[in-house]
């Protein structure tokens, strides 16, 4: 065990869903410091998915958001993204964490959440986040809510053209900025790696085409094509691109020859900033490019055009100056700064057969010069071209062109191996050039002295070679002549060093290349580089492209003097994207490029290929798959005002010190393929729940329009199938996901409200509204919107061909089978553990269940097999909002109690910049009206009220914002108070309630009194209830603000007071919850008062004796009470009644009577868990027959095994006695596992016991299901029946008879009984509206007490410093109970830890000079907050018990009592201002 | 609930001195009646629209 | 009355020679012929100067509260254990002790700083009936006996019948007897007629809506917003009237008709449960205007709706400083 | 007023005063719940309905407002 000084006082919390963040904001509001660990980009979770939430259909992104934003501002919590758990070591108290972080590849400190990135983005994917039902850029986030509210970027990592490309050119990049029409950008983005587009646009050998991953489902991009596309339209463009040149570095640098390696490296050169000059022998620049590539490849304007470009950014090529010749090398390296050699390799290589030398032979690399350079070159008929590269290619086709007759290739091996690229044999073949292939030369034959035949000889394939192409191998005795004109050799080329001395030092290598260094293209001597041919031998344009642009980077540091090496090595093979599953992907051929005829281009030098236009150009960029998401077109970088993208971030680790873990990865949702017979994936309009509630959504797909996905029209009838992954074996998913029933009912609901003719249909098994109020929302769904519910499984779903429509067929009750037709299915898809599970189990070092979700223990739901780290949300086990927002707080609650020595000692103060003075200041109203996306711009004109607003008294500033809640808003919001020197806001958008704090924050941020800022409702209020008046919408808003903004002008800064807080708690009731509450407390170090009615501690826990799940429940008390009375923080009080509990929130005091008398605890929060009773049934002969039993006294017979259950054989349990009927509506929630655990104990003592339960739903949820189906296993019988027909018990004899109706034999069936046991259910306690009434809190329509929020503040009150768990809330089970106790804890800590709690800042204030202290005010006042000061003779508000009401206001005639932030002039201003 | 007392004075009065009843309507909608808040602002526009526009007590701003 | 005249005197002097009270406010003969005004006297040989009788008019009460405000504003700069009490004795009839039990129901002061002579009352006189019934020329001289007032005036003399011109206040009083007093004066007075208290309103009620309005605006339209009303009003105590308060400012102060109207219907509207019926106000109005008949209504709805009587009991609460289960709750409104 | 009242164009304008915590809410709701109801309505939001000083009904009757609601 740690010292407590040696714990650390920060808490990591691993996953952000909505668990998540209340965990941290717990943590984070007592004291804690926290890292929040979030694998994705944003934080929320799937509750930032959802539309609505049961049972009250609040807006999900409505609350949640509030949340977000509160997180994602605290200065306690850090966020962390994009992060992975690899490891946690240490102990509890202080375990160190190691972290693995993806790059984001935007810097959250810069980004300002702007979105011009995702404009500029021409890459689209799937948005996952809206069930990809939408389409999204590769740089993104979620939801314009989202936090971090700044972007990020999905990179699956290199694309293979762009790895592949020797250039390394963002290939996936200019294809997507083709496809979008970009084509500046893309030609920019070429050029960025390569300056000659317009040449390898015609003759590259595109290794990226052969990469092409689209290569793999039909035919690679034609990547070269696009790019001459682009590179063309460039050429013939008025203004061509030129790059922007640095500022002159004063350096000049020579480069040798001007082929494309000299001249890339000239082009960098010079975009640096550095003087360059080329020296070219030839009177022709481009080195291979102009005398190699023949005219009909690459026309030579083209390449001028191209060279053009280069020698306008300052460029001085010297041509006819060779080297060696005209100028001495050593003068170039006496006059340069740095040579660059690029000569490339001009002579060609020699065949050594006899007779070589003779007229008539010609070498292929001397025939293409000199055609190039415009000579003529008279060849005869017949002429054979030796050789298989792209140089006996040019040669032979140019021959054609000179107009021989019979032109032949010679070459020793087969198709196959020819080096040549394959479009260029190709487009021979099309033009009647014959080969022979398996033929090699022997000796030329002469007559003349001229060349007049060759001997040849066959070859077959051999061994493979050092290239690893098959060797060729003379076949003795098959020689043969073939009679010639001429013949070009072309079988390689070599370099021409002559002009390098020996004196300079460079070294040559034996094949006469110079050696070089691979990364930086230098050469052994300082100050020379080398590239190109020269240095690899004869290679393509494209390599030597790469060469010259990578020599120039070298020639750049090393005239800077810095390391040429460092850091440059770059493995392209790793991270490639290449693992794509493509087996899905449609296929699409290939656009043609198109070519002129055959007969059209063998007479002259045209050049053969056409090219693309616009749109097949776009239409063959659309092809690409976009294999890496990011294709680094970098357009992001440019867009970027702020600087905020880096492509170049990499994978990060990190250690991070905790004393605590919370684990809350949530869930994941069911893959519905995996049940093939509903058709997901295949059947367009089958989709799942979770799609479905992104189509209601507003800001989803379809804007909240409710459509069909296959022709989005609007459909009629609708079926929701539930229990799709859930309690079905077939696909291991045994449990029950707890909250489908549930979201089919609301999204039916939400869907109706969308759509009014909808018919919704719910497919189930059992209703599963086991929550609190769940059971009214299920019946007004089937009676106020007639909402079908069949209790059926459907077997298959067709689709139909024409319509898209599904056919249901699903089996009847009395098993006959029905057939009916769907515009749309939803499948309510169940909650699977995380993907993650197995991997973060292990880093974390906690075990998960058989199901693979975590492992609780059964007496703490939220600690997980590792001490010190604990579990909360769905990952320990399907279950709802509020029950994931109990255990977030519960297991906040944990760690905190594992931490309270340490609290406060990581944190942050907050600190706001010192407040603007007003004084003398004039009014300068700034309004920020919102479009809240389309929920307020979709009705209202919000520019117009934007520039209403301009026209109104005092306003200075109006602008429109898409949502002025996100992050971004709120930092442009804070820069305009600052920059407009505002000392009012305005904000036309939400309402008040759920926002005011958030943007009374911005202000404060910005240094204006929280206070001087006012708002104007005019989406709850204004546009979402007038939808279809969007004119009058529009007036309203504008009245609207202007009230606010005339309210706005009287606002005044305040300074709210300050209150002490005791540090006590007082906890009413000492049941489960009561002493959970009191021991948690005391682990936190508070001290509290349990107030206890009965005689002893435990109330309902006494009665039981075991769960569902095998807790020893009567062990597990006995040792919560030892520790009870053995804790001396804890004072215990039985038999106790509360007399009256005076105060507020840090300052309560309590009168109690106990048996000794009358106690007074002081206390600063109260904790409510008074617990529920029992319900006592008068119905089925209960009180009457000694054999009718409640399942509790049932249970306490079993486990004292009672000698008269003995005899009983027959058994039959009656569920929902009492409850779900008109007098209690609601679900008592553990019922039926009580029913089924008493049964499967009956069963285990005597399995000869006929046991069958009559029940309405089984509301087994979760893994209680596994129970349920254990007990059908066990042959323990359940009846189902409906409300209206319950069953009749009557004596008969000495024994009972139950007579029900059995739906699927339709008949009565009379079942025999020596014991009816019911499941009688929960009645709330009585006393708890008179405690309400003592409180000021409510309770709700059936008596227990209302939360303040039923999703996001199960367990808090309305009232501060007033909190609630146990049976209290709700009928809930005991483990729930200590869930729930542990949260209130959580939430009372918050308070609790605080010296000071800050007061209401809009409290009221007299007027001296008014007050006649008349005393009317202090009658009125309902919190006695203000009181006639008789000396003073007026009356005096204690500023720390004003809640602010304002009833001493309109009580005082003399209007001597006014309210800040409600004072008389504000009210007044907006009423003058109606009209 | 003070509250109350002032406005069911303030509205006799306001009725004895010629100023309709319907004018001033005063009811209650609780924070989970989104409903009744609904068919409040239909029946109150009902009301006083039924009266016309207001004339009475009116300052005319010139 | 001779009889409590004298009697008074006695109590007046006691009460200033035994310093029980620092000054006495009671009436005295006015300067105009059938006229009393108010006296205030401090010395014991001054009580000579008071009057009782039906030419009574003002409530003292409001002087009672100008006295001790004024007193307790002096007292303001010294020290709290330093303040001294001053103690004041009025001549009180019914509707004067009940504004005294309004203003010690407002705390306005304590029971012990006022020391209550009380005398029973059967009516005054209202100066503009009298006149009327004088035929309307201005009053040369005038006796009083036996419930007969003769006045002479320049165009002869006339008898009139005292009853005739009582204050209409005075004729349906309920309380023309001291609620609350320490000291009683002369016999309780007989009954008046309380049965018809609500007759004319009752009578308004019953016309149409726009007849009241135009009653209501007419009578208004004569108002020149001199504030008379309010000065003689003992409830009207406020240190500074909401009709003369800036930030906000409720009520313009031109010559708009909606302004008067807002002014005096707010005015009228702060007497709920706090209207003694006095006649006060409606006796020093210079133009006439008919306050009493929108007064009476805010009364006879306190009555009505919340058993109050404004002033009538020691015990009462101000009936808009509570509420009762019992409340009506038929002025609100279900959708 | 007659020629008013004959004409259907008229809408009425009136304001509602309303406490923060019930009817502001209610209101809300409504809204989130998208229940559509006519455009007349201007809310003045207040703490309570107990903050309403009479006062504000005058004035916003003598401001022109058609009628006054206020709800608690």
């Amino acid at each position: 065990m740690l010292k407590n000084d040696e714990k650390v006082g920060a808490v990591m919390v691993v996953g952000s869903g909505i668990a998540g963040i209340q965990a941290s904001l717990d943590l984070a509001n007592s004291g804690m410091k926290v890292y929040l660990v979030e694998n994705g980009i944003s934080i929320g979770g799937v509750m930032a998915q959802l539309d609505k939430t049961f049972p009250t259909n609040d807006c999900s992104a409505c609350i949640l958001s509030p949340k977000l934003v509160e997180v994602g501002r605290h200065p306690n919590v850090t966020i962390m993204t994009r992060r992975t758990v690899e490891a946690v070591e240490g102990e509890p108290g202080k375990f160190k964490i190691k972290l693995t972080s993806a790059p984001r590849y935007v810097n959250l400190d810069k980004c300002t959440g702007c979105g011009d990135c995702a404009k500029v983005c021409p890459v689209n994917v799937k948005a996952e986040f809206n069930g990809n039902l939408s389409e999204r850029q590769a740089i993104y986030r979620h939801f314009p809510q989202a936090i971090p509210s700044g972007f990020a970027i999905d990179k699956l990592g290199t694309s293979p053209c762009k790895a592949n490309c020797p250039t390394h050119i963002s290939v996936q990049g200019y294809v997507a900025l083709i496809g979008q029409g970009k084509f500046k950008e893309a030609l920019k983005l070429i050029k960025k790696d390569n300056p000659f587009p317009i040449v390898c646009g015609r003759v590259c050998n595109h290794p990226c085409e052969t990469a092409c991953m689209r290569g793999k489902v039909d035919e690679p991009i034609d990547i070269m094509h696009l790019k001459r596309f682009v590179a063309d339209l460039d050429l013939n463009s008025d203004t061509r691109y030129l790059p922007e040149k640095k500022e002159n570095k004063g350096k000049k640098v020579a480069i040798i020859g001007s082929g494309p390696s000299g001249l890339t490296c000239a082009y960098y050169l010079a975009i640096e900033g550095y003087d360059v000059e080329v020296f070219e022998a030839l009177p022709m620049a481009g080195g291979w490019m102009a005398v190699g590539i023949p005219e009909y490849r690459l026309p030579k304007d083209v390449l001028r055009a191209e060279i053009k470009v280069i020698e306008d950014l300052g460029v001085k090529i010297h041509l006819n100056t060779r080297i060696g010749k005209d100028i001495p090398f050593e003068k170039l390296k006496k006059d340069y700064d740095a040579i660059f050699i690029g000569c490339g390799t001009m002579k060609s290589s020699r065949m050594n057969i006899p007779g070589q030398d003779m007229r008539g032979v010609i070498q292929g690399v001397d025939y293409l010069t000199q055609i190039n350079l415009g000579k003529q070159v008279p060849l005869g008929d017949k002429v054979a071209v030796i050789g298989g590269g792209n140089v006996a290619m040019d040669a032979v086709r140019t021959a054609v062109r000179t107009g021989s007759k019979d032109v032949f290739i010679l070459y020793r091996r087969t198709r196959a191996e020819m080096p040549a690229a394959n479009e260029e044999i190709e487009e021979a073949l099309e033009e009647g050039i014959k080969m022979e292939f398996l033929v090699a030369p022997k000796r030329v034959i002469g007559k003349d002295g001229k060349a007049a035949a060759l001997e040849c000889v066959r070859m077959e394939l051999g061994e493979p070679d050092k290239s690893g192409r098959r060797r060729p191998v003379e076949i003795k005795g098959s020689e043969f002549i073939i009679e010639c004109d001429s013949i070009i050799p072309a079988i390689g080329q070599e370099a021409d060093l002559s002009f390098l001395p020996k004196e300079s030092g460079v070294s040559v290598s034996e094949w006469s290349n110079i050696n070089y260094d691979p990364v930086t293209f230098a050469t052994n001597v300082p100050g020379i580089f080398a590239g190109g041919d020269v240095v690899t031998g004869p290679q393509t344009v494209v390599k030597a492209v790469y060469s010259g642009k990578e020599a120039a980077k070298s020639i750049d540091l090393y005239l800077q003097g810095m390391d040429i090496k460092a850091g440059r090595e770059k493995d392209w093979t790793k991270d490639l994207a290449d693992k794509a599953d493509v087996s899905n992907v449609p296929k699409s051929p290939r656009v043609k490029y198109p070519h002129l005829k055959p007969q059209d281009r063998v007479t002259n030098f045209r050049e053969v290929g056409v090219g693309f236009d616009e749109a097949q150009a776009i239409a063959e960029a659309l092809r690409c798959l976009n294999c890496g998401i990011c294709s680094e077109c970098y357009q992001c970088v440019e867009a970027c005002i702020a600087k905020a993208i880096d492509h170049d971030m990499t994978v990060q680790e990190e250690t991070i010190e905790v004393g605590a873990v919370i684990a809350s990865p949530g869930f994941e949702i069911f893959d519905a393929r995996l049940r093939g017979e509903y058709g997901y994936g295949i059947y367009k309009n089958v989709i799942s729940a979770i799609q479905f509630e992104r189509i209601l959504s507003a800001s989803g797909p379809y804007f909240g329009h409710v459509q069909r996905i296959s022709d989005g029209k609007e459909p009629k009838k609708i079926a929701f199938i539930q229990c799709v992954g859930s309690r079905d074996v077939s696909c291991d998913n045994s449990w029950c996901s707890s909250v489908c029933c549930m979201y089919a009912t609301k999204e039916a609901i939400i869907g109706k409200e969308h759509a009014k003719g909808l018919e919704p249909t719910i497919f189930y098994m059992d209703i599963r509204a086991h929550g609190k109020d769940f059971d009214r929302f299920v019946n007004r769904a089937k009676e106020e919107y007639g909402i079908r519910y069949i209790r059926s499984m459907p077997s298959t779903i067709k689709e139909l061909q024409q319509t898209n429509n599904l056919l249901i067929k699903y089996v009847n009750q009395d098993g006959t089978f029905t057939e009916e037709e769907f515009d749309m299915v939803v499948l309510s898809v169940g909650l699977m553990p995380p993907k993650e599970a197995k991997k973060l189990a292990a880093s974390l070092g906690i075990e998960l269940e058989e199901h693979g979700f975590c492992k609780t223990s059964l007496e703490n739901p939220v600690q997980t097999s590792r001490p010190g780290v604990f579990v909360c949300g769905a990952f320990g086990g399907p279950k709802d909002i509020p029950e994931t927002v109990m255990e977030a707080s519960a297991a906040a609650a944990c760690a905190e109690g594992l931490l309270a020595s340490r609290r406060g000692t990581m944190i942050t103060p907050v600190e706001n910049p010192e407040e603007k003075d007003l004084r003398g200041q004039p009014v300068r109203t700034g309004v920020f009206v919102c479009h809240c996306g389309i929920n307020i711009g979709g009705v209202v004109d919000v520019p117009a009220v934007r520039d209403y607003a301009k026209t109104l008294p005092t306003v200075v500033y109006a602008a429109d914002n898409l949502f002025t809640c996100s992050q971004d808003t709120a930092v442009k919001m804070a820069e305009v108070i600052k920059e407009e020197n505002l000392t009012r806001v305005v904000v036309a958008s939400c309402s008040p309630r759920t926002h005011e704090g958030l943007f009374q924050e911005n202000c404060e941020k910005a240094g204006l009194n929280r206070y001087l800022f006012e708002m104007a409702n005019i989406r709850d209020q204004d546009s979402w209830v007038h939808m279809h008046e969007p004119e009058k919408a529009t007036a309203k808003a504008k009245d609207l603000l202007r009230m606010a903004v005339a309210k706005a002008q009287y606002l005044k800064p305040l300074k709210p007071g300050q209150l002490a807080v005791n540090h006590q708690a007082l906890v009413i009731g000492g049941g489960l919850a009561g002493i959970t509450v009191a021991l948690s407390l005391a682990d936190q170090g508070f001290a509290s008062f349990i107030i206890e009615k009965e005689e002893r501690l435990g109330g309902n826990y006494n009665h039981l004796y075991k769960t569902l799940e095998g807790l020893d429940t009567k062990a597990h008390l006995k040792g919560l009470l030892e520790k009870v009375y053995n804790n001396p923080l804890i004072t215990v009080v039985t038999s106790a009644q509360i007399k009256k509990i005076e105060g507020f929130i840090g300052n309560y005091k309590t009168t109690v009577i106990a048996k000794d008398g009358e106690k007074v605890f002081e206390h600063g929060v109260v904790l409510v868990a008074t617990g529920a009773y029992e319900n006592r049934p008068k119905e089925y002969l209960y009180g009457q027959n000694d054999k009718v039993k409640t399942q509790r006294e049932l249970e306490k017979l079993l486990y004292e095994k009672d000698p008269q259950l003995a005899a009983v054989k027959n058994v039959v349990m009656i569920q929902c006695v009492g409850s779900r009927e008109k007098e209690r509506p609601y679900c008592s929630r553990y019922c039926c596992s009580e029913a089924i655990k008493n049964a499967l104990e009956l069963k285990a003592a005597d399995p000869s016991r006929d046991i069958t339960i009559i029940y309405r739903d089984i509301r087994t949820f979760s893994f209680k299901e596994d129970y349920y189906k254990k007990a059908r296993e066990a042959n323990i019988k359940f009846i189902v029946y409906e409300e209206e027909r319950k069953p009749q018990v009557v004596a008969a004899g000495d024994k009972l008879e139950v007579k029900v109706f059995d739906p699927i034999l339709n008949e009565q069936v009379t079942l025999p009984a020596d014991i009816v046991a019911l499941s009688v259910g929960v009645v709330p306690n009585p006393e708890n509206a008179a405690i309400g009434q003592m409180l000021k809190v409510p309770t709700n329509q059936d008596g227990f007490f209302l939360e303040a929020h039923v999703k996001l503040r199960p367990v808090d009150f309305a009232t501060d410093g007033v909190f609630m768990c146990g049976m209290s809330h709700s009928p809930k089970f005991s483990d729930e109970t200590v869930t729930q106790a542990n949260a209130a804890v959580s939430r009372a800590c918050t308070i609790l830890t605080l010296d000071y709690i800050e007061a209401e800042g809009k409290t009221a204030y007299v007027n001296k000079e008014r007050c006649s202290a008349c005393g009317l005010c202090e009658i009125n006042c309902p919190y006695s907050a203000i009181a006639v000061d008789v000396n003073e003779g007026c009356a005096v508000v204690n500023t720390v018990l004003c809640k602010g009401c304002g009833v001493c206001t309109a009580s005082c005639r003399m209007n001597a009592v006014d309210l800040n932030g409600f004072n008389n002039e504000e009210v007044v201003a907006q009423i003058y201002n109606l009209n | 609930m003070v509250a109350r007392r002032k406005f069911a004075t303030l509205k006799s009065f306001l009725n004895y001195i010629g100023v309709e009843g319907d004018r001033t309507i005063f009811t209650w909608v609780s924070a989970s009646e989104g409903d009744r808040w609904a068919q409040v602002i239909k029946g109150a526009t009902e009301k006083i629209k039924a009266l016309g526009p207001a004339s009475k007590m009116v300052k005319t701003v010139a | 009355m001779e009889n409590i005249e004298t009697k008074l005197r006695e109590e007046a002097q006691r009460l200033l020679l035994e310093k029980k009270a620092d000054v006495i406010i009671g009436y005295e003969k006015g300067t105009l012929p059938l006229t009393a005004t108010p006296c205030f006297i401090t010395r014991p040989e001054e009580a000579e100067k008071l009057i009782w009788n039906n030419l009574c008019t003002q409530n003292l009460a409001k002087f009672v509260h100008d006295l001790i405000t004024a007193h307790k504003n002096s007292q303001k700069r010294v020290k709290p254990e330093d303040r001294k009490k001053k103690v004041i004795g009025v001549v009180a009839r019914g509707c004067t002790t009940r504004s005294i039990i309004i203003h010690l129901q407002e705390r306005q002061y304590d029971r012990g700083e006022v020391y209550i002579i009380g005398v029973p009352c059967d009516g005054y006189v209202e100066s503009k009936k009298l006149r009327t019934a004088a035929g309307g020329a201005d009053i040369i001289e005038g006796d009083m006996e036996g419930g007969q007032i003769k006045v002479k005036t320049a165009e002869g003399e006339k008898t009139v019948a005292l009853k005739e011109v009582l204050s209409d206040s005075c004729r349906t009083c309920r309380y023309n007897n001291p609620i609350i007093s320490d000291v009683m004066v002369g016999s309780p007075a007989p009954a008046m007629n309380p049965e018809a208290e609500y007759d004319q309103v009752k009578e308004f009620e019953a016309k149409s809506i726009e007849e009241r309005w135009a009653y209501f605006t007419k009578e208004m339209a004569k108002c020149i917003r001199c504030n008379a009303c309010r000065q003689a009003c003992p409830s009207c105590y406020c240190p500074t009237c909401f009709a003369e308060q800036s930030m906000p400012q409720w009520v313009g102060i031109g010559e708009d008709a909606t302004d008067t109207q807002v002014f005096q219907f707010m005015r009228l509207y702060h007497m709920v449960g706090r209207c003694v019926d006095c006649g006060s106000c409606v006796a020093v109005c210079p133009m006439g205007v008919d306050l009493r008949n929108f007064l009476k209504k805010i009364d006879k709805d306190c009555w009505e709706m919340f058993g109050n009587r404004a002033g009538s009991s020691m015990e009462d609460m101000p009936p808009l400083g509570k509420f009762s289960e019992n409340d009506k709750e038929d002025f609100i409104y279900n959708p | 007023m007659a020629e008013n009242l004959a004409n259907k164009e008229w809408e009425p304008k009136f304001v509602a005063i309303v406490c923060n915590w019930c009817t502001y809410a209610g209101a809300d709701l409504a809204g989130i719940s998208r229940i559509q109801y006519p455009t007349n309505v201007r809310i003045i939001r207040v703490p309570c309905t107990g903050r309403i000083n009479p006062f504000y009904i005058v004035k916003a009757l003598q401001s022109g407002a058609d009628g006054v609601l206020v709800s608690g």
